[in-house]
């Protein structure tokens, strides 16, 4: 791979996103997998499309890898997110943040997942039994750009 | 020249993933309002844009040969 | 395997404790991953060792599933400790816990490492190049009974 | 009789991995204290106690036949 940010149209496979930060001064390692759900507020999803304007997704992810280097300097970040149709079940973002104590990864984890609904352009469209729509999560929905550090909370 | 890029549900009303347009000189805000009266793709209007891949302000002045991208709201993770 | 809660000789593999917890309705998968680090406060540690009282641990980890369960009703959790003898980097533990949405499994994955640590009869020795020394992490170090939920916070 | 497990530290202090003893009758506190003056056993004043694999108090009192385990402060994870 030689990167730790990328965008793919294959399954994603948890071991490689984890091996990527695994290293001697590590205690932790904290893992967000986001998973294709079949059923929101009632209604039930057949598949998902995921569409993503991969060099700047790519050049984002790895934007957030610095963010939470700037945050937990201790941190090491890997970030594979899939597009293309995903099926109920299937993988669609794998996060992995290693940190030499527990609570820091969790932490620097939650920012990753919350910045990713933020500033990366990926976009799922949600196929239904009556009909399909593109989703639209992001908290910044007027003009301008989506700040820095927003997530943390 | 500008290539102008168009995703999701921006796309689909475009009816294009991307357009060439002579836009050098002009703002960020200029453009969305053109392609919004001209070529009806209203959508543009609740997109945050990027030129080379970096977010943008609606100020921002657009360059010979940059690539502006309209990002609709995102649903990634 | 058949069951959720267990203790291990052998290597632990992320993927089959994630595979316990991935269901249809589940969004957000978390897993938290202790693995061997090599410093802690500058010393040196070569191998851990790692003792379990095991029937009694597998059945404090069920029992922390259980307590999940009662939080976070829509959880579904796994846990695998391995014991015996681990190298810098070897996985101690994995957690997985999925959940509809993902601040729940964030949450309810911490609440475990939290609850593992205090009253999951597993022990570990550090060895350093000076020497060695089973470690007590235990909040409760006086007689007691740990009680539910202190490590919720 | 009762079987008496010893983990980790204690364990290594008791220098058996468990001991068969008659303590039907006898409370947990009573227990440890046997353990610590005739045994020098001490650590067991720092431990926990599970009787049956459930924690319990040093106010429980033992059945025949219980199996009881002193559990030092615990390092998993």
């Amino acid at each position: 791979m030689g990167k730790n940010y990328w965008i793919s149209d294959k399954p994603l496979v948890i071991q490689e996103v984890v091996d990527l930060v695994t290293r001697r001064n590590a205690g932790a390692i904290n893992t967000f997998i986001g998973t294709v759900r079949e059923f929101t507020k009632g209604k039930r999803t057949l598949y998902l499309e995921y569409e993503a304007y991969k060099a700047m997704a790519e050049k984002k992810l790895e934007e957030i890898g610095h963010e939470i280097k700037e945050k937990w300097p201790e941190a090491e970040t890997a970030i594979a997110h899939r597009v293309g149709r995903l099926e109920i079940t299937d993988i669609a973002v794998v996060i992995a943040v290693s940190t030499p104590h527990r609570a820091d990864s969790y932490e620097a984890s939650r920012y990753a997942i919350e910045r990713i609904k933020e500033i990366v352009p990926i976009w799922k469209k949600e196929h239904w039994e009556d009909g399909e729509h593109w989703i639209g999560d992001q908290k910044e929905t007027k003009q301008g750009i989506p700040a820095k550090g927003d997530a943390s909370k | 020249m500008n290539q102008i890029l168009f995703f999701a549900g921006l796309r689909e009303q475009a009816g294009e993933e991307s357009i060439e347009l002579d836009v050098n000189g002009r703002s960020i805000g200029e453009l969305k309002q053109t392609l919004s009266s001209r070529y009806a793709i209203d959508k543009v209007k609740e997109s945050m844009a990027a030129v080379n891949e970096e977010f943008v302000q609606d100020e921002e002045i657009i360059k010979e040969g940059d690539t502006i991208a309209f990002i609709p709201p995102v649903s990634g993770g």
